[in-house]
């Protein structure tokens, strides 16, 4: 691959992340905010697709685009009236504040960062590489990864226990 | 835990797929749970009843084939029969038995649409239907060397039928009745143990028969609840005393029993035509009745077992040559009566399964 | 290389063409170039496959229902789909009044971009994919999943209860659909230690070994679920006629309603490609015919796959929402579960006694096949019992 | 084969339990007042031996200066069946009590006598019209019904919004 192709699609790609990711503050009808996100999305695995991560532009898809998407459509929904969910409400002023606290914090630590810049991309496959690197027996994550699956697994049993009728 | 959710309200017709015509239902959805439904009818009103004022006993014979269209000998009988009893007309013999043949016909023509019908409204992909229409289709080419209609026969007449049958009837008909009962077999095998059909019509739109009773369905509808109820049993007309077969009756009352009650009704109308074809005397099939009937004034009420249930024709005369009330008892009105009934507590998916087990035909809803 | 080769082996033409391209033009150009080969030549056996698809679907139905199928254009109607097309181009493409525009619009396109974008994967042959990904059957899962989305914005849009009601259920059902399907294919990467099509392939072809044989039960849970995602009778829920008229593009007419009606076909055509992919040995060949190009015998067997689909929706009543919900997570899940389990330790086998120990492969088949009759059947009856009419 | 019970004999049951009920009874049918048709309707559902529990059917007819409402009913039980009617000696205003409490059959077929005939069924649970869509003028199957005003009855529907019918 050369590297003008890949100067170009990454600035394509950003913008159209970034341009998506304002569309989804700024769009009044929130069904097409939840588009924009999918979009916004699809653009960060495509730059994944850049850097050489396939696997995780693949999990991206699969896990944001595809799964938490739906997620959030079912919201949407389950929601009573949705043309009139972009109206402002009294919680204005304080989820500006909040956004605002947020967007400081986030801002302090990217500019407190010291960034590794890596002079050349990976070429090799990354898939291999993560699975080295979580299940590795020596200095893998096989504990925290099957924690963090039980909890999963008790989440859900959870809410099916909670929805059950009867 | 419950949610409060907001019904979503969706018409289903009066242009639906699934409708059988220009029917409407307002369904009345929690999710996909039906909580109410409210049938809509009349958008194929004729006003047959009123037509028929203006005009004479015959002429009104064809107003008739076009109430339930699926079924126009039985509707056709079940006319001049009420004219019969209304002006004490006589009717031959080998007319009765040509009127009992036409009309067992006419079941199977119908049920056969409406099994096929039915299966469609259960998502198969029109494969039954078109196997049902092979069969009905045999049945309307012997309708068709009858009288030259395929749909709307306008056969009986008042006193007999309007003429004999052609010679090549009688063997065509032999070989219908030798193929049937296997074709019969075959569709009760692919169909009545379809797993798939079973999951979706078990348990599905169960009507007791209590409420059957009370609700006033005839029918195919009354029996598979369970009632063993037919009129060519419990009120014989033309000859059906004289025949021996059986009245399938359901267990459940649900989708399953009176699409299976159909299939059996099937084999039992080929059972009366082999007996009646065995039987068949010679003779005049019509009587001498005037072309201007003036019958004397009064009142008549004739039903039959029509392939939708209890078809009668009430008529009142006041000795003029037009009946001065025509009033149509039509199974397929009467049969919507428990529709909500029926439905509600069921999925959307079972609203057209228990509409499609219903079969009404909209011709004979709104007349 | 003679003319045989090249027809032997299609990549070999892509290879002459670099080669000649190499020493024309800069770098990005020839690699603009073989991309755009490559899709040519994706498109030149997708658009007759699709055409032939949609009349084999209708002459095929056609017999199943004992009538003829289209008969009038052309030879065998074969010239049926132009006919259709050009039918299709003709009409009016109506917009609701108060549908979401944009939206509106939208959703045709993002239903068959994911459809198309499957192809990329799909080894035709030996070397004969347009990009053999490394992830490559994670990359279709990841891009088949979105096509929810689509649906959804097609139902949204319109306005329109019926669709409204079609998007929901699509949404469900491909959510729960996903699950048993994912879990099916793992069974597969396990055995064949890799997630790249063609590894999955050459795998099968150095073990002798096609993986149904060893993976009956999670050919099967893949089928259901793959039948299911395809939305075609027995589980076309989300655009039941009879029910809610025609679903999710019940408002959709002309152009957009075929741009639906053809990702239904690209996609069961891509089903069929990864059914014989995973489970029938890809571009493997028979014995016999073994001079035939591997191409073909893909072909072949993507064919005969849709063959089967056909059937199926010429045959078989649709099931219920609930029922096929249920379906999913009780009967499929849990199988699919086992399924996992059995083939993980039949790998740790496998690895213990290497290949040329000549009864493995025959006692896996055994105790598999017998394995999934078992629990196929045990299922069945568990779940008949909880059936509140047996 | 059903046997029809005739209505003097019908009538002289009646009699025995509601002495005013009975009008008159005929061969063919028992004519009641219509201020007793539900009780005598439950009465005859219910005692042993009649056991009318299949209302077939529900009709009127216009005899100019008087409606006959006219019910079919039959016992599945003892497979007989009798007609009893019910006279509407005001035109302008016919109102008959409904049957559908006691058998339910009659809702639908008491909505369409309402709606072609014009007889008001008091207490009935959803008294609408059910063929003919609401606001239609007059009932067609009296027999005065095409002289209204000299009128069509389609040329009564009054457009809602533009191009829009709601019928």
């Amino acid at each position: 691959m050369s590297g003008a192709g890949i100067v170009i699609a990454f600035w394509v790609l950003a913008i159209t992340s970034v341009g998506s990711a304002l569309a989804v503050v700024w769009v009044r009808d929130i069904f097409r905010a939840a588009l924009f996100l999918v979009l916004c999305f699809a653009s960060v695995a495509g730059l994944y697709i850049t850097l050489n991560a396939d696997f995780l532009a693949a999990v991206q898809i699969l896990i944001y685009a595809g799964a938490i998407s739906i997620l959030l459509i079912f919201a949407i929904m389950l929601t009573r009236d949705t043309r009139s969910a972009g109206r402002s409400t009294y919680l204005r002023n304080p989820a500006f504040l909040i956004a605002l606290l947020l967007f400081i914090t986030l801002l302090f630590a990217v500019l407190n960062t010291d960034w590794q810049a890596v002079a050349q991309v990976g070429t090799e496959p990354s898939t291999t590489a993560i699975a080295q690197l979580l299940f590795d027996k020596t200095k893998g994550f096989v504990l925290p990864f099957e924690i963090a699956s039980v909890l999963l697994l008790v989440a859900m049993i959870g809410a099916i226990a909670l929805v059950k009728e009867d | 835990m419950s949610f409060k959710t907001e019904p979503l309200v969706v018409n289903f017709g009066p242009q639906h797929p699934s409708t059988h015509g220009v029917f409407r239902m307002i369904v009345s959805l929690d999710g996909e749970v039906i909580t109410d439904v409210e049938p809509v009818m009349g958008y194929l009103h004729r006003g047959v009843e009123k037509l028929a004022e203006e005009r004479t006993y015959l002429q009104n014979i064809p107003f008739t084939d076009r109430l339930d269209y699926l079924a126009s000998m039985s509707n056709n009988l079940a006319y001049v029969l009420a004219v019969e009893k209304l002006a004490n007309i006589p009717v031959s013999p080998r007319a009765q038995y040509l009127r009992v043949i036409m009309a067992e016909l006419q079941r199977i023509a119908s049920h056969a649409m409406a099994v096929g019908s039915f299966l469609n409204d259960a998502g198969a992909f029109f494969t039954p239907l078109m196997y049902m229409f092979r069969e009905r289709e045999k049945v309307l080419d012997l309708f068709e060397m009858t009288c030259g209609q395929r749909l709307t026969y306008n056969y009986m007449r008042v006193g007999g039928l309007s003429h004999d049958i052609p010679p090549e009837f009688l063997p065509a008909l032999g070989k219908f009745l030798d193929d049937m009962p296997g074709f019969i077999d075959e569709y009760e095998q692919l169909l009545s143990e379809n797993e798939i059909l079973l999951a979706r019509t078990k348990g599905v739109g169960i009507l007791p028969p209590q409420l059957a009773i009370n609700a006033s369905v005839s029918g195919p509808i009354l029996r598979g609840s369970g009632v063993k109820w037919d009129l060519r049993k419990a009120d014989p007309y033309c000859v059906y005393d004289r025949f021996d077969f059986d009245i399938p009756v359901g267990k459940a009352g649900d989708s399953y029993d009176r699409f299976w009650v159909r299939l059996q009704e099937m084999r039992q109308s080929v059972r009366i035509i082999q007996q009646a074809v065995a039987q068949l005397p010679q003779g005049e099939v019509r009587s001498q009745v005037p072309a201007t009937l003036r019958p004397q004034a009064g009142e008549a009420y004739a039903h039959i077992e029509a392939p939708k249930g209890e078809l009668g024709f009430y008529l009142v005369s006041d000795g003029s040559v037009a009946p001065y009330r025509f009033k149509i008892r039509s199974p397929s009105f009467i049969n919507l009566t428990p529709l909500r009934e029926m439905m509600v507590g069921y999925k959307v998916a079972d609203a057209v399964i228990i509409l499609g087990s219903l079969d009404i035909v909209l011709g004979e809803v709104d007349r | 290389m003679n003319l045989w080769d090249y027809i032997y082996n299609l990549a070999n033409i892509r290879d002459r063409i670099t080669d000649w391209a190499n020493g024309l033009f800069v770098g990005w150009v020839v690699y603009l170039l073989i991309a755009l080969v490559g899709i040519v030549a994706i498109l030149i056996f997708l658009v007759p496959s699709l055409m032939a698809f949609i009349w084999i679907e209708r002459r095929l139905v056609g017999r199943f229902q004992v009538r003829y199928g289209p008969n009038r254009v052309g030879p065998f109607g074969i010239l049926q789909p132009v006919a259709d097309a050009l039918k299709v181009l003709a009409k009016e493409a109506l917009t609701p009044a108060d549908a979401d525009k944009w939206v509106f619009w939208l959703a045709p396109v993002a239903i068959f971009v994911p459809a198309l974008l499957v192809y990329a994967v799909l080894p035709f042959g030996p070397r004969m994919s347009f990009a053999d990904l490394n992830i490559g059957i994670l990359y279709v899962v990841a891009i088949s999943s979105l096509s929810a989305i689509s649906v959804f914005m097609a139902g949204w849009s319109s306005n329109n209860k019926f669709s409204l009601l079609g998007a929901m259920r699509a949404v469900a059902q491909m959510v729960s659909y996903e699950v048993p399907m994912v879990l099916s294919i793992l069974g597969v990467i396990m055995l064949a230690g890799s997630l790249q099509m063609s590894h999955i392939v050459q795998e099968q072809l150095d073990r002798n070994v096609w993986f149904i044989l060893i993976q009956p039960l999670g050919f099967m849970v893949y089928f259901i679920s793959a039948v299911a995602e395809l939305n075609r009778t027995p589980t076309d829920i989300m655009e039941a006629e009879s029910e809610i008229v025609a679903g999710y593009h019940t408002e959709y007419s002309g152009m957009k309603f075929s741009l639906f009606y053809l990702a239904e076909y690209t996609n069961a055509l891509a089903v069929s490609a990864i059914i014989s992919t995973l489970f029938f040995g890809g571009w493997g060949t028979a014995p016999i015919l073994d001079k035939l190009p591997p191409w073909l015998w893909f072909i072949a067997k993507i064919y005969f796959f849709f063959a089967i689909l056909v059937w199926m929706r010429g045959t078989l009543p649709r099931l219920r929402i609930d029922q096929l919900m249920g379906f999913a997570w009780k009967f499929l899940l849990p199988l699919a579960l086992i399924n996992l389990f059995v083939t993980g330790a039949e790998v740790l086998v496998w690895e213990e006694y290497d290949l040329a120990a000549g009864w493995i492969i025959p006692s896996m088949v055994i105790i598999n096949f017998a394995l999934a009759g078992i629990l196929i059947v045990a299922w069945t009856k568990l779940f008949q019992l909880r059936r509140a009419w047996a | 084969m059903t046997t029809a019970i005739s209505g003097i004999e019908l009538a002289n049951q009646i009699k025995a339990s509601f002495a005013e009920a009975v009008l008159e009874g005929d061969e063919r049918a028992v004519i009641l007042r219509s201020e007793y048709l539900t009780q005598v309707a439950s009465f005859l559902k219910t005692t042993p031996g009649l056991e009318f529990d299949y209302l077939s059917h529900v009709t009127a007819v216009d005899y100019l200066d008087y409606f006959e409402v006219i019910y079919h009913i039959t016992s599945l039980a003892h497979n007989h069946s009798a007609v009893i009617k019910v006279k509407t000696p005001d035109r302008d205003n016919p109102e008959v009590p409904s049957v559908a409490s006691v058998w339910c059959g009659a809702n639908l077929q008491e909505r369409e006598v309402y709606d072609l005939m014009g007889v008001t069924f008091l207490e009935h649970p959803n008294l609408k019209r059910v063929l003919l869509w609401e606001g239609f003028p007059g009932h067609p199957l009296r027999k005065d019904f095409l002289t209204l005003e000299g009128k069509s009855p389609w040329q009564t529907i009054e457009p809602l919004e533009e191009g829009h019918h709601v019928l």
